[in-house]
């Protein structure tokens, strides 16, 4: 049976919400007109992933070629859809949908202003996941790396105020400053050593040739901290800072697309540019594990005294990324799949939490924990689900972050790092201590008292609007539904770590 | 091409082309530049170079020279320097 | 003494036309008023006009025009001479040299033209030529200045 | 008729001139469709040159016939590079041409526009002539008739500070061309020959080879052509001349004079010395590619201080110099084929940046970048392709700036040139800052940044007609630009992205061109892989 299959469908699905920008600028006019498209663009493009779900689930390679000659000898514009790419499409194409009903909700609740600008770019913005994820050379990976950096700069700044203008710039300085910086020259080393060739195979594209340790070691380093978007410690501060932005971009783009994104190019890095046994004959990959396994440590601590709850949202996120990043630099079979099972469980856990704080936003215009007392009387569905969510994020039993975080243990041990092992254990008790208290404080305090109720409060009793409650509570339980059947997760992961 | 004529016609070059950029009166000046003319036109028709050197004449001498004085007529006569 | 007759005296011509062309330079560079440094433009394109007519000078030649009593042409009557071959380059100054100056020449002067057009449109603006107090009026900006 | 396609291509602009001169001396209207027509053909024309060397390899036509011997007539000599520069010389004229419709100030049709477009056209012919010429003195005749030309466009704006920057440029410039011209003439005196050719056959020799009046000639053309193309130290004339240009002089002389020169350094290094010859000794192409980097570094530098947006995208060419003399300067091919193929980018990109700055500049009403407020909202389209000529500059991939980054990054690493590598990602991340500072200013301009509470709710959010007015109302006329303006703007960004999508086909006819290209011993690794 043919390993590979050559066929368009990857092109249609990036250019299923590229196509729909347009459109919904045209309907610009017409509010509902415009959602509608936005729904069907990502109706459709789900659809699109899911036709390609049945090649890639035995074990086949969709492949395509854009443009031949576009680099010079070796380096066309070219897709290629393997289990890690299809996993992390997914995540990416079906929470999309859940997020624009949530964003109508939201936008309209808020009144906000140039909301065609805003899902336009929203559209484009989740073409270029879709295309990092099909990615099928790095050069086609850093097209789309870039694409997406530049299209979500509007979105960070719709409010267009001070903060909006000084968080955009910070996240542009740190998101292309280190992809021309870091990823730019790597990329091209990678370009010379090889020849000209930087198509992602079965093994690693530098398995081939002679790279010393002293090089591996910098063409890693540059490659890791040249997708900042993996929020690694020194290059982290752009997450915060975008938090600037309205909620519906925080929850797709800051809890999956983005950050994902960075993440995905990391695993790429990884397991297509390096190899696995590249990495470990060389040994440079312990380095990137000190590094993600103290961004975990500092990053929980610091999320544990952020009263802001975006903020505190923000910096479990980049935990959440060292943890998959860390996964990924243990080098060991069951800790790669369960960094790349993370990737799911994480998205669906955080989406809920960013979900509740838009929804609480919007219900009561409250953004800090401490004003959180007894929301759980005025809002119980969304802060159930907010429970949910932190139980998977901070990886209990009911929910789908437990296997990931067990696969990842399990890896770690595997890989006889007993000192990244304590990493990820107390890193998971840091999450509890961060996400606990704010349930205990919506549940068991007493309400204080209802004071001023920004504006968006007019529907039913103290909860947000129906459009923001059904999203948060869908992904709530898809995060749960996920525990209980995480077979789909299992064998796309398996399927890339299968030969390993 | 006689070795002597030509040094002594290369050094009058020389002096008025100093002279040329030295004096302040810029109708001074321009006079200067047109007898420097003349004298390269000289010097090439002595080195053989006739169409050359008649060429210089009726341009470099005459045409540059009228521009200069058409210009000095609508500018202003005295430089600083 | 051999320095002067092996370097200084052969070498004459290529020694006048590059003092010539620093003399025009500097005045270009140094000269405050604009008519003084076109003036030394025009200085520094005749000095190269010189250095190409000295390389086509040759020993005791002729200047490169064939006339009848040219040795050449008065052999060419006889059936004997080979038309083509008449002329010895020996006797003939380089012509090719002085092609190219005709054209630098036309050059120099509407360069010299050109220029001089713009500073009296300068002239008209700033009032003055000297480049000391444009740049003054500049600095000091004014309306018409700065559109 | 075919085998006069490089005659065609430069008469036609001729002629063009010289009907305007006599069907229309006063009346612009009738200007017009003469300019168009004439650079049309001539478009037409390089174009079909194009394909022909494509397909059947370079085309040498000898003016008047004087075939043999070798060297009394003048050559065109066509190969892969310059057809490729041609087309693009020839595409830059037509849409400049649209672009300055109503004259040289975009003002009220003047009985200037007639002038203007003779010199226009003029203009096109030199730079035509210069990238087509394989005669080393016809070289110096065009580059003055180009250089003529640009003087008097400069010089042709309204505001006092062109015509001062004009006189500057004609000093510096003839400078530049007479120190060409006496690198030829030592050339001449050594070897005897003017055609590029015969020169190359000749420096060939070993004896000649070794000369010092070689030397001499090399580096007084060197001198005079980094004196026109503006390289670093060189470039005190370029800044105010572009800035304060009229708008559609600037459209034609930026994106193209500096390059045209750049293309005259790398014909005279590879076809008239030899790779061979110029990079006999490793010393000079490390000290160039150190001037390079120089120059790199301060062109970023100096933009990044600049307050006007035009002074700013001028200070930026002369950074982009410093990438294609560093490229050619490599001496290796990849680095060859990048200051090659950046040429080409670079023109694109310059071309949609200064139309878009023009546009901008006009309807802000002054050059300073902080008086851009709200214009994106105001013309989306205008702002859509400064954005891609701006993405270009920073070298984001689908555009040509990218992969001239690409192939240049690519020689620098072969070639072990640190510096210059460092050189080009540190420009690259001080243009993302320059243009996301506009794209900030322009971006954000003066909505209520107060929240967005209080404005008067309605479905769809964009602000209300009367709000828009409020923006409106900054000193430039608030006219939305003329089709006739933005049409072209559209074409060149498009053209920056053809640029860089196509730029595989263009790099397999440069390598083709190098491949075929005479060289000697040293510079094998030049012709290399």
């Amino acid at each position: 049976m043919p390993t590979v299959i050559h066929s368009s469908l990857p092109l249609w699905a990036c250019l299923a919400s590229l196509l729909a920008a347009p459109v919904i600028v045209l309907f610009g006019r017409e509010p509902t007109l415009r959602e509608a498209t936005t729904f069907a663009a990502g109706l459709l493009k789900f659809g699109l992933v899911l036709a390609m779900l049945p090649w890639v689930l035995d074990g086949r390679t969709v492949e395509y070629t854009l443009i031949e000659g576009i680099g010079g000898i070796h380096a066309p514009i070219r897709f290629r859809v393997d289990g890690l790419g299809m996993l992390f499409a997914l995540v990416a194409s079906s929470l999309w949908i859940v997020t624009s009903l949530y964003a109508v909700g939201y936008m309209r609740g808020l009144h906000e202003h140039s909301q065609t600008r805003f899902f336009a770019f929203f559209a484009i913005s989740l073409s270029a996941t879709l295309g990092v994820a099909f990615a099928g050379n790095l050069l086609t990976l850093y097209l789309f790396y870039e694409m997406l950096s530049l299209s979500t700069w509007p979105l960070v700044t719709h409010h267009q105020d001070k903060e909006a203008r000084s968080g955009g710039r910070t996240y542009l300085a740190y998101l292309v400053g280190t992809s021309i910086g870091f990823a730019l020259p790597a990329l091209i080393y990678t370009w010379v050593k090889t020849g000209g060739e930087i198509s992602f195979g079965p093994e690693g594209i530098l398995a081939s040739t002679d790279i010393g340790p002293a090089q591996g070691m910098i063409l890693l380093l540059a490659f890791v901290f040249g997708f900042s978007k993996a929020g690694l410690m020194p290059f982290h501060s752009w997450l915060p800072a975008a938090m600037v932005a309205p909620t519906p971009v925080s929850a797709l783009l800051h809890a999956v697309a983005v950050v994902k994104v960075g993440v995905f190019c990391v695993i790429r890095v990884f397991t297509g540019v390096f190899g696995v046994d590249l990495l470990s004959r060389l040994g440079v990959a312990t380095v990137i594990s000190w590094i993600a396994g103290f961004t975990v440590l500092a990053s929980s601590l610091i999320a544990m005294s952020q009263d802001n709850l975006k903020r505190r949202l923000a910096f479990s996120t980049i935990g959440q990324l060292a943890y998959i990043v860390l996964g990924v630099s243990l080098l060991s079979g069951h800790a790669v799949q369960g960094s790349m099972m993370h990737i799911a469980m994480h998205a669906f856990g955080k989406i809920t939490l960013f979900f509740c704080a838009g929804a609480i936003f919007v219900a009561t215009g409250r953004k800090y924990v401490s004003q959180l007392d007894g929301l759980g009387r005025r809002m119980p569905v969304t802060m159930a689900a907010f429970a949910i969510g932190a139980l998977s994020v901070t990886g209990l039993p009911p929910t789908g972050g437990l296997l990931s975080k067990f696969y990842l243990v399990w890896g770690a041990a595997e890989a006889h790092q007993p000192a990244l092992l304590a990493v990820y254990l107390i890193s998971s008790v840091l999450n509890g201590v961060y996400f606990f208290p704010i349930i205990h404080r919506a549940f068991f305090r007493p309400p204080i008292d209802a004071g001023e109720d920004t504006p968006g409060t007019g529907c039913c009793a103290g909860e947000a609007p129906l459009a923001c409650v059904v999203p948060l509570s869908i992904t709530a339980v898809a995060s749960v539904l996920l525990f209980f059947f995480p077979g789909l997760l299992y064998d796309l992961s398996a399927l890339m770590t299968g030969g390993k | 091409m006689i070795v002597a004529f030509d040094i002594i016609i290369l050094i009058f070059l020389v002096i008025t082309a100093v002279i040329s950029l030295r004096v302040r009166d810029l109708l001074g000046a321009t006079m200067v530049l047109s007898i420097y003319s003349f004298l390269m036109c000289l010097l090439w028709a002595e080195m053989g170079a006739v169409d050359v050197a008649f060429t210089e004449a009726a341009v470099g001498a005459g045409v540059s020279t009228v521009f200069l004085i058409a210009t000095i007529y609508h500018t202003r006569r005295h430089s600083s320097d | 003494m051999d320095l002067l007759n092996q370097y200084l005296i052969p070498h004459f011509n290529y020694w006048a036309y590059v003092i010539l062309m620093m003399i025009g330079m500097h005045a270009m560079i140094v000269k405050n008023n604009l008519i003084k440094k076109l003036i030394g433009m025009s200085i520094f394109q005749t000095a190269i006009i010189l250095f190409y007519v000295s390389i086509g000078v040759k020993e005791g030649a002729d200047i490169p025009v064939l006339h009848h009593h040219a040795p050449e042409v008065a052999e060419s009557h006889t059936p004997a001479a080979d038309p083509h071959h008449a002329v010895d380059p020996d006797h003939y100054a380089n012509p090719l040299p002085h092609v190219l100056m005709l054209t630098a020449i036309v050059v120099g002067v509407s360069t010299l033209g050109m220029a001089l057009a713009i500073s009296q449109s300068i002239y008209k603006d700033f009032d003055t030529l000297e480049e000391n107090e444009i740049l003054a009026k500049i600095k000091q900006g004014g309306p018409g200045i700065d559109v | 008729m075919s085998e006069q396609l490089p005659a065609i291509l430069l008469v036609a602009p001729l002629f063009g001139a010289l009907l305007i001169g006599v069907a229309s001396p006063g009346d612009p209207r009738r200007a017009f469709p003469i300019v168009l027509l004439s650079l049309s053909i001539s478009l037409a024309a390089t174009v079909a040159l194009l394909t022909k060397v494509v397909s059947s390899g370079p085309v040498d036509y000898f003016l008047g016939g004087w075939a043999e011997p070798l060297g009394i007539g003048i050559q065109l000599r066509v190969d892969g590079i310059n057809a490729l520069i041609l087309v693009f010389i020839a595409l830059i004229g037509l849409l400049t041409a649209i672009f300055s419709y109503r004259g040289p100030d975009d003002g009220e049709p003047t009985d200037k526009a007639p002038l203007f477009y003779i010199l226009y056209l003029l203009l096109c012919v030199g730079l035509l002539g210069i990238t087509i010429t394989g005669d080393a003195f016809n070289v110096f005749v065009l580059v003055e008739i180009a250089s003529l030309t640009s003087y008097g466009l400069v010089a042709m704006g309204s505001s006092p500070r062109g015509t001062l920057a004009a006189f500057n440029y004609i000093i510096m410039g003839t400078i530049g061309a007479s120190f060409y011209l006496l690198g030829v003439g030592y050339l001449y005196m050594r070897t005897g020959a003017l055609n590029m050719a015969q020169i190359h056959s000749l420096i060939a020799l070993p004896e000649v080879a070794a000369s010092q009046t070689i030397l001499v000639a090399f580096l007084l053309i060197l001198v005079g052509v980094w004196i026109k193309m503006a390289f670093f130290p060189l470039y005190g004339w370029l800044p105010n001349a572009y800035t304060y240009c009229p708008s559609g002089a600037s459209g034609i002389l930026a994106p193209l004079v500096t390059k045209v020169s750049v293309y005259v350094m790398i014909r005279v290094m590879l076809s008239v010395f030899g790779a061979g010859w110029v990079f006999q000794s490793a010393g000079w192409s490390q000290t160039v590619v150190w001037l390079a980097v120089i120059a790199i570094l301060a062109g970023s530098f100096i933009a990044l201080a600049q307050v006007e947006l035009k002074k700013m995208l001028s200070y930026l060419i002369v950074a982009e110099v410093g990438y294609m003399v560093g490229g050619a300067w490599l001496a290796n091919h990849w680095g060859m084929v990048g200051a090659i193929y950046h040429i080409l980018a670079d023109a694109a990109m310059t071309l949609c940046l200064f139309l878009a700055a023009n546009i901008f500049v006009k309807h802000a009403g002054g050059g300073r970048i902080d008086r851009l407020e709200g214009l994106f909202r105001r013309m989306p389209v205008v702002a859509g392709a400064f954005v891609v000529g701006a993405l270009s500059m920073i070298g984001v991939p689908p555009t040509g700036g990218f992969f001239s980054k690409w192939y240049l990054i690519r020689g620098g690493i072969e070639a072990g040139q640190w510096p210059f590598v460092a050189a080009l990602i540190l420009s690259s991340l001080v243009n993302a800052v320059l243009f996301f500072r506009i794209f900030e200013v322009a971006h954000f301009g003066r909505k209520p940044a107060d929240g967005h509470h209080h404005h008067p709710p309605h479905a769809d959010g964009e602000p209300s007609p009367e709000q828009q007015g409020t923006i409106g109302e900054t000193t430039g006329s608030d006219r939305k630009p003329r089709l006739t303006a933005v049409a072209p703007l559209v074409a060149a960004a498009a053209l920056v992205l053809l640029v860089g999508i196509f730029s595989g086909p263009i790099v397999e006819i440069i390598r083709g061109a190098l491949q075929g290209m005479p060289h000697v011993g040293a510079a094998a690794p030049l012709i290399g892989r």
